[in-house]
């Protein structure tokens, strides 16, 4: 049972690989994927993959269906482990060996392709279950909420616009409202790098816009990769200077500011067929 | 935006009316049983029989198993069709006191148990030793039941074995321990199990006042289950289970190590089971590995779904209206109550699908209009529940 | 006449429900209520039922000629499921709530024992009816089905002698539970006390309810390829069928190693096709054909109640050994009762022990003066093709039971009687 | 030569006596009426006279079809029975009716064993080369020292190598107890050529001791009889492990039918059917109704009610299936567990239903006669019909659910409801429809699990519950909605389970094989066959 009992916040530091417990980013990129194989019944999902995400960068990411975007993220995130290849994240973490509890710790937050929340919690519930804090089972057991951290909460629920919706199931929300709520519980966890899997699918025009705008506040202060579909959105979100990064069967096809990536020949192909 | 949080363990637990319920029961378990059983006349109209009290106590330990189940099922989402196993070694490690405590009594006036002997055992074996302790045998009932369930849960929950597949190593589990206990060289006595329990402390078994202190103590423990069961589902441990049931990938994105949660509501479901067991075996003089056998885990399930999952009363309910039938109709209709039985269960499903007490608490919301009852907030809501 | 006596049962009990239980008491004064506690659900039900129907038809004979003590008796049925625990609960309910004179019931080991120490408390009295291993005995039980020494040991010896065949070698196969064990245990040192070698004697237990007897035959076969061989079978029950399904069909005749069986009886036999079986063995202390005036009426009443009642099966109706042992117990208690004038507990015992009652077997069952078991005789049958025994051997009276194995350790100190009185 | 004309006209007269009554009314009686030596020695006089035509009555006396009036009466009668007409033995004059108090002549194992050498030894001069096979066949295992001269007599005029063979290695197994050293020898070295299981038993007589003695004192034929041995034990040997190989497959082909159902209506369409045991009751139950209308109505093709069987039990089921799907499970589509509790209670209401219908009892399915006995494939190997029939039952099962999953329409829509039921009724599959012939399948194949378990075992309201864990167990280990899987989790516990249960008892092997089946699924959590990929958990 001792297992139970460990601080949460050495979780990362299993092997010792991490002593503070803060992502060491200093002399490099926040996310460093080398090399990465992931193969499933010998189709490559994933192939001799190399990405680097800087800090406080926003990524978009675009690519046809099976690219492999799902699959790197479910990598990056400890989902699935890579047949071949390095994933880092800051210097010393290596993803690869992580469980993903400890890869959430940390400080990676995922949003999924569809909105994954707990339905028959309510919004404030939802929110208060991502709260970065001990998560451990004893910890959970004795947990109270305090001043502060539900002032944090309020502050969320503000900036996703589910104030009044505070104490109704997750489950009754819209589409569009459970992706913020999403969101919103990412917020909470506080991490260092935001995975956005397709965020404003399923998003009226209005809200995919207002998103838009809460992810460009975001980055600089986390870094977060998108991947999308939508290329107003991407074009939107990457502004002139961004990176844009192509992904195609399982590899990077091309990277660059969103303007050199649409002139691109092999992503023209790509996109509008051979 | 007014959060309402509840200031206290005690309104966090149970409303006004909770507390009622439950000080209604906990009167009539301490108090009216009592007085009518031991103290009013035989022919008295109010008179409790030995009988039902033996039956009624019987039914409070099938509703402990029923919360451990609803626990686990209800609000984790994992379905168990092995929970036989725990209870049932609960009643073993208590039988085993039991057996020791008959002493020279039996049938063949020797120190070791009649199966034994007539087995031609010479020494008790060493997992009986002990066994004549009565905390030794207490200790058992918990760490028995407890460390099977942390050490299956542990390799099963670490491999990631979900839904039906864990449903069935489960049931894998119970049925290989029966036929292992139906094994007379196992040590347990085989098919018989043990029977004709003499003593408890030294104080003679059959006698209507340990029956009523087996009663009351079964009562007590019950009450104690549920209201560390409703602790454990109000608080953040039990909103992290329900997400969990509801989606496990979304709660270890959020950091949380599903696995350690699963371990450890499993274990305590488990440990529940044993006592619950422990307390059976004296109230029905019998333990036998037929408890193990699949379909008894089964029915444990659907006691609980039949009370409703996912709300600790209803599990409670479950338990006693299935076990109540099975009592009443055996009797009344000992040719056709299967019929009733099965026929309750369609019934149920098929009108009722969130259990007998989610039909009683919508009919009550459609009748006051208004649910005066609702669980205080900050509780889980589970109205309802996906399979 | 199914359903009608189904509604007509389901509007009693309603009523007797809606009454409440106050009502019930008044009428209790007018008859003699005996409890019934077979199961009638569940994996012992297909054992259990027709003694459950059998008890039924005694208590409407007596009843017909006036019933007892100038009473009738007035049958309680519970149907306890097969379930041990529920044997106990029901036990209870039956000699506490509906205060029942006597009652008949059990099959199996386990749901005696699960009832002994109900039936000890409340002082009350259980017949027993089915063979069973012995080493118990109880003031408030009583046994008419066999112990070992009634059944097992005659049979061996049967099969030892040049009749039987001279068996040299010997597979003790049986279901994994207590009676077998304890039935084998006696065997074993039976066999042993006349010269037969631990390598001659193979012991084989499979689950209960096992179904697959390939393995099992195969090996069989194989030990008997080291010399005249014999089995003597305790399964149990429902696992008796496939049994013989693999036998007739793996070609392992009678007349090569008879196997003889202690729980297989005509009704156990009625689902299988016998023909491949002609010639194996079972040891009983009644056949539902041996020839004699008794069992002719016995056997006419049983088959005129079971159309009467359209019990199923009525087609074909059969009796066996524990049917037999439930109908003299019935009448026995019937008729100590007269005796002693009285139904209680304590005053009818002195009149059931030494009691007499004209069995069906041929022979007069005479309940011994103390130890609580019948007397009775052993009979040895063959399987004919038509699901029937040929009786090739019996003793020539009754055998006394001897409940406590001389072959068991320790049990020629303990007394032919109950220790409470 | 007064003599042999003696004897000549002695056997003319007994030619003549024989031709009216198969067996002097003397022996007859001591057949009938004699305790068993009387009875044995009867026989052999009978052997020794080496008449055919007593056969019939000896047949009858095997097959328990001869009454005789009681030994009190003045005037005895003996008749051979059949199907209620009656045959006097000793005329063969038909008896109408029956007289009043015959009682049937009982013999027992050991006159029985007897009565059939007798009519072995006097097939031996049948004409029919097949008879003679078996009768030598027959004899090899119970052949006497009292046969001897009667197969010294067979052996010279045989013509037929085979026979003559068998013949010879009888003759050498009673000569192993008697006879001089060298003939004793010969005998040894010519059993080695046996495969017969009872020339062990012989061998291993030779070799016994009776304490510290060896029973036979001659060292060279103990030498002899142990090389001897050897090589009948080996040969032996190889035919246990092909037995122990084919009661595996047995086993597997048994828990494969039990579970195919199930994989469609579970592992197809998720609904956990608690119930599917007791479709497979309802088809064993359907298999009885028929034979008895066969018994009844068509007694002249009985033999052939399986045919008919194997039909209705399907439909049967089916029906019984697709009303549940109709009344109940229709409901609860997309609650799996629900379906469990709600199934629940149809197999308690099926089981008792079953049993106010046909009593609690077993009821009895005979094999026909051509699923009666076995094929002895080598030494002491017999692969029993009813096990060969249930293999290939169970592969054809097999093979027309493959056809009708993967070549059908039905199969396509099946298919695709189940992978994706919106898309599919977008396109214009009737979904409802599907459901209910679906689940009307998986639900008839446990009808026909039914009809073939009712060949090997129990018929009675609890057979579906012996095998509803079982079959959960194969899906599951399987892999869920993996046809293939099943087939190989069903006939890897079949096998495992048959080679366990050699070495370790049958209770032990069941108690491995579940914890392997735990420990299996830690290592594949989804099964043998277990989707891969992303997708895996959806």
């Amino acid at each position: 049972m001792s297992d139970l009992k460990a601080p949460a916040g050495d979780a990362a530091g299993i092997d010792g690989r991490v002593v503070t417990g803060e992502v060491d980013t200093i002399h490099g990129p926040i996310l460093y994927l080398d090399d990465i194989t992931v193969s499933f019944d010998g189709f490559k999902a994933l192939n001799k993959l190399t990405l680097t995400i800087e800090r406080g960068e926003l990524r978009c990411i675009i690519g046809p269906n099976g690219a492999g975007k799902t699959t790197m993220m479910d990598v990056i995130t400890g989902k699935t482990r890579p047949d071949l290849g390095t994933a880092f994240f800051g210097q010393t973490i290596d993803l690869t060996k992580l469980s993903e509890p400890e890869i959430a710790k940390a400080g990676i937050g995922r949003k999924f392709q569809k909105p994954t929340v707990y339905e028959n919690h309510t919004v404030f519930e939802n929110l208060e279950l991502a709260m970065k804090t001990d998560k451990s089972v004893f910890a959970s057991l004795k947990a109270k909420l305090n001043g502060s951290q539900h002032d944090l909460i309020g502050k969320t629920l503000d900036e996703i616009a589910l104030t009044q919706r505070a104490w109704e199931p997750a489950g009754l929300l819209s589409h569009g409202q459970k992706q913020w709520l999403e969101i919103g519980m990412l917020l909470m966890q506080e991490p260092r790098l935001l995975l956005l899997d397709e965020p404003v699918a399923g998003m009226t025009d209005e809200e995919t816009m207002k998103s838009a705008d809460l992810f460009l506040t975001l980055a600089g202060k986390y870094s977060v990769v998108v991947v999308e579909h939508d290329m107003d959105f991407v074009a939107k979100l990457s502004g002139a200077a961004g990176t844009v990064t192509v992904l195609h069967e399982g590899s990077v096809l091309a990277e660059g500011p969103m303007a050199q990536v649409q002139g691109d020949d092999r992503v023209i192909e790509v996109y509008l067929g051979r | 935006m007014a959060p309402p949080i509840p200031t206290s363990l005690f309104s966090r637990l149970y409303g006004p009316r909770g507390w009622m319920v439950v000080g209604a029961f906990a009167l009539l378990a301490f108090v009216v049983f009592p007085v009518c059983n031991l103290v009013l006349p035989k022919d008295s109209l109010f008179y409790i029989s030995d009988y039902r009290v033996a039956l009624i106590g019987k039914i409070m330990c099938y509703a402990m198993v029923a919360l451990a189940m609803d626990l686990i099922w209800g609000y984790t989402g994992i379905l168990s069709l092995g929970h036989g196993v725990f209870f049932a070694l609960g009643g073993y490690a208590m039988g085993m006191y039991l057996m020791r405590q008959i002493g020279l009594d039996g049938v063949y006036h020797m120190p070791l148990p009649d199966f034994m002997v007539f087995l031609d055992w010479k020494t008790l074996p060493w997992y009986w030793s002990f066994t004549e302790h009565f905390w030794y045998a207490m200790l058992l009932v918990v760490l028995v039941p407890g460390l099977l369930a942390f050490v299956f849960g542990f390799f099963a929950f670490r491999s990631r074995i979900k839904g039906v597949y864990f449903s069935i190593i489960t049931q894998a589990m119970t049925f290989a321990f029966m036929l292992l206990f139906f094994r007379n060289d196992t040590g347990f006595g085989g098919n018989n199990g043990f029977t004709d329990f003499k003593r408890i402390l030294d104080i003679p078994i059959a006698t209507s006042g340990m029956r009523m202190t087996l009663f009351m103590l079964s009562a007590a423990t019950l009450i104690g289950m549920l209201l560390m069961a409703r602790w454990i589902v109000t608080s953040k441990l039990g909103r992290v289970l329900t997400a969990i049931r509801d989606a496990e990938s979304r709660v270890m994105f959020s950091g949380y190590n599903p696995v350690h949660y699963k371990l450890f509501i499993w274990t305590l479901s488990a440990v529940m089971c044993g006592i619950a067991g422990a307390l059976y075996v004296p109230q029905v003089g019998i333990i036998n590995p037929s408890e193990m056998s699949p379909a008894n885990s089964i029915e444990i399930a659907i006691w609980v779904a039949l009370g409703g999952r996912g709300s600790l009363v209803g599990a409670i309910l479950g338990a006693g209206i299935v076990n109540g039938a099975k009592s009443w109709l055996t009797v009344a209709f000992p040719e056709y109550w299967l019929f009733f039985l099965g026929a309750l269960f369609i019934v149920v499903t098929l009108f009722l699908p969130n259990g007998v007490l989610g039909a009683l608490q919508d009919l009550w919301s459609r009748k006051g209009g208004k649910r005066s009852d609702a669980p205080p907030a900050g509780a889980p809501t589970n109205t309802k529940v996906p399979s | 006449m199914q359903r009608r006596s189904f509604l007509k049962q389901l509007t009693v009990s309603v009523s007797l429900a809606v009454a409440g239980m106050g009502a019930t008491l008044a009428q209790a004064q007018e008859t003699i209520k005996v409890g019934v506690l077979h199961s009638l659900s569940g994996t012992m039900a297909i054992s259990e039922t027709v003694l459950k129907d059998v008890a039924l038809m005694a208590i409407d004979e007596i009843n017909a000629k006036g019933g007892v003590l100038g009473k009738k008796l007035e049958p309680v049925v519970v149907d306890p499921a097969s379930n041990w625990p529920l044997f106990a609960e029901k036990a209870r309910q039956l000699i506490s709530k509906d205060k029942v004179a006597v009652t008949f019931g059990c099959w199996t080991s386990v749901s005696r024992k699960s009832v002994l120490p109900v039936f000890e408390e409340l002082n009350s009295l259980l017949f027993y009816p089915v063979q069973y291993e012995g080493e118990e005995l109880s003031k408030n039980v009583y046994y008419t089905g066999a112990a070992p020494n009634q059944q097992a040991i005659p049979a061996v010896e049967y099969l030892m002698s040049k009749e039987g065949g001279g068996a040299k070698r010997w597979v003790l196969l049986g279901t994994d539970y207590v009676y077998p064990r304890t039935t084998n245990k006696i065997l074993r040192a039976f066999l042993k006390s006349k010269g037969v070698d631990d390598k001659d004697i193979d012991e084989k237990y499979t689950p209960f309810g096992h179904s697959d007897y390939q393995t099992i035959v195969a090996d069989i076969k194989k030990f008997a390829q080291g010399g005249k061989t014999a089995v003597v079978s305790t399964i149990n029950g429902d696992s008796n069928v496939p049994f013989y399904k693999e036998l007739g069909n793996a070609g392992l005749k009678a007349k090569d190693v008879p196997v003889v069986a202690f729980s297989v009886g005509e009704e156990e036999l009625r689902g299988v096709d016998t023909k491949p079986l002609v010639g194996h063995l079972a040891a009983w202390n009644y056949f539902m054909s041996v020839k004699n005036p008794t069992n002719d009426e016995f056997k006419k009443k049983w088959a005129a109640y079971a159309k009467a009642k359209k019990l199923p099966g009525a087609d074909k109706p059969l009796t066996n050994d524990p049917m037999e042992a439930t109908y003299i117990g019935v009448h026995m208690w019937a008729q100590a009762a007269a005796k002693a004038k009285s139904i209680e507990t304590d005053k009818i015992i002195p009149a059931i022990n030494g009691q007499t009652f004209k069995a069906p077997s041929g022979l007069t069952a005479t309940m011994d003066a103390k130890n609580h078991h019948l007397h009775k005789p052993v009979l040895i049958g063959e399987v004919k093709a038509d699901g029937q025994f040929n009786v090739v051997w019996k003793t020539k009276g009754p055998i006394k039971a001897q409940p406590w194995s001389p072959f068991i350790a320790g049990n020629d100190k303990k007394k032919d009687e109950p220790e409470k009185k | 030569m007064r003599v042999v004309l003696r004897l000549f006209l002695q056997c003319v007269l007994c030619l003549a006596a024989l031709s009216a009554q198969a067996v002097s009314p003397d022996l007859l009686q001591k057949l009938a009426y004699g305790e068993a030596d009387d009875k044995l020695a009867a026989l052999a006089l009978i052997v020794a006279g080496a008449d055919e035509s007593a056969i019939p009555l000896l047949q009858a006396l095997a097959d328990d079809s001869v009454q005789a009036s009681p030994d009190t009466r003045e005037k005895k009668i003996i008749l051979i029975v059949k199907d209620g007409k009656g045959v006097d033995a000793v005329t063969g004059k038909a008896v109408e009716p029956l007289s009043e108090g015959l009682e049937d002549v009982v013999i027992n194992n050991r006159v029985r064993k007897e009565i059939t050498t007798a009519i072995a030894a006097l097939k031996l001069a049948s004409p029919d080369k097949a008879v003679r096979l078996a009768a030598a066949r027959e004899l090899q295992s119970n052949a006497e020292e009292s046969m001897l001269p009667a197969l010294a007599r067979a052996v010279a005029k045989e013509s037929d190598p085979d026979i003559k063979n068998l013949l010879a290695l009888t003759q050498a197994s009673i000569q192993l107890s008697t006879g001089d050293k060298p003939a004793r020898m010969a005998a040894i070295s010519a059993l080695a050529a046996s495969n017969n299981p009872s020339t062990k038993t012989l061998l291993i007589g030779l070799l016994a001791k009776k304490g510290n003695e060896f029973v036979e004192p001659d060292a060279d034929i103990r030498a002899a009889a142990q090389r001897s041995l050897d090589t009948v034990q080996s040969k032996l040997s190889t035919g246990e492990r092909f037995g122990q190989a084919f009661t595996g497959i047995s086993l597997g082909s048994i828990l494969l039918l039990a579970a195919l159902g199930l994989a469609i209506t579970y592992g197809l369409m998720g609904v956990i059917n608690m119930a599917h045991g007791e479709l497979i009751m309802v088809g064993a139950y359907s298999t009885y109704l028929v034979q008895n209308f066969f018994k009844a109505n068509l007694s002249g093709a009985f033999d052939w009610y399986l045919l008919a069987a194997v039909p209705v039990s399907f439909a049967v089921a089916a029906l019984v299936g697709m009303l549940l799907e109709r009344g109940v499970i229709r409901f609860l589509y997309g609650r799996p567990l629900e379906t469990l509790l709600a199934t629940w209670g149809i197999s308690l209401m099926l089981i008792q239903a079953c049993r106010s219908i046909f009593g609690a009892q077993n009821v009895q399915v005979e094999n026909p006669v051509w699923m009666s006995g076995g094929v002895e494939v080598m030494a002491g190997i017999i692969l029993p019909y009813n096990r060969i029939v249930i293999i290939v039952f169970a592969l054809f099962v097999l093979f027309m659910v493959w056809v009708m999953l993967t070549r059908t329409r039905l199969g396509l829509f099946v298919r695709a409801v189940t992978q994706n039921r919106g898309m599919a009724a977008c396109v214009g599959v009737p979904t409802k429809r599907i459901d209910t012939v679906a689940f009307g399948l998986g639900s008839g194949i446990a009808g026909l699990a039914g009809c073939a378990l009712s060949q090997i075992g129990n018929v009675g309201p609890d057979l579906g519950q012996s095998y509803i864990v079982d079959s959960f167990m194969v899906v599951v280990l399987g892999g869920v909605g993996q046809l293939a899987g099943t087939v190989y989790a069903a006939m890897g516990l079949g096998i495992a389970n048959k080679f366990l249960e050699g070495v370790a008892g049958a209770v032990l092997a069941k108690i491995c094989i579940l914890v392997f089946i735990i420990i299996f699924i830690q290592k594949r959590p989804q099964g043998i066959f277990a989707l891969k990929g992303r997708f895996a958990d959806n």
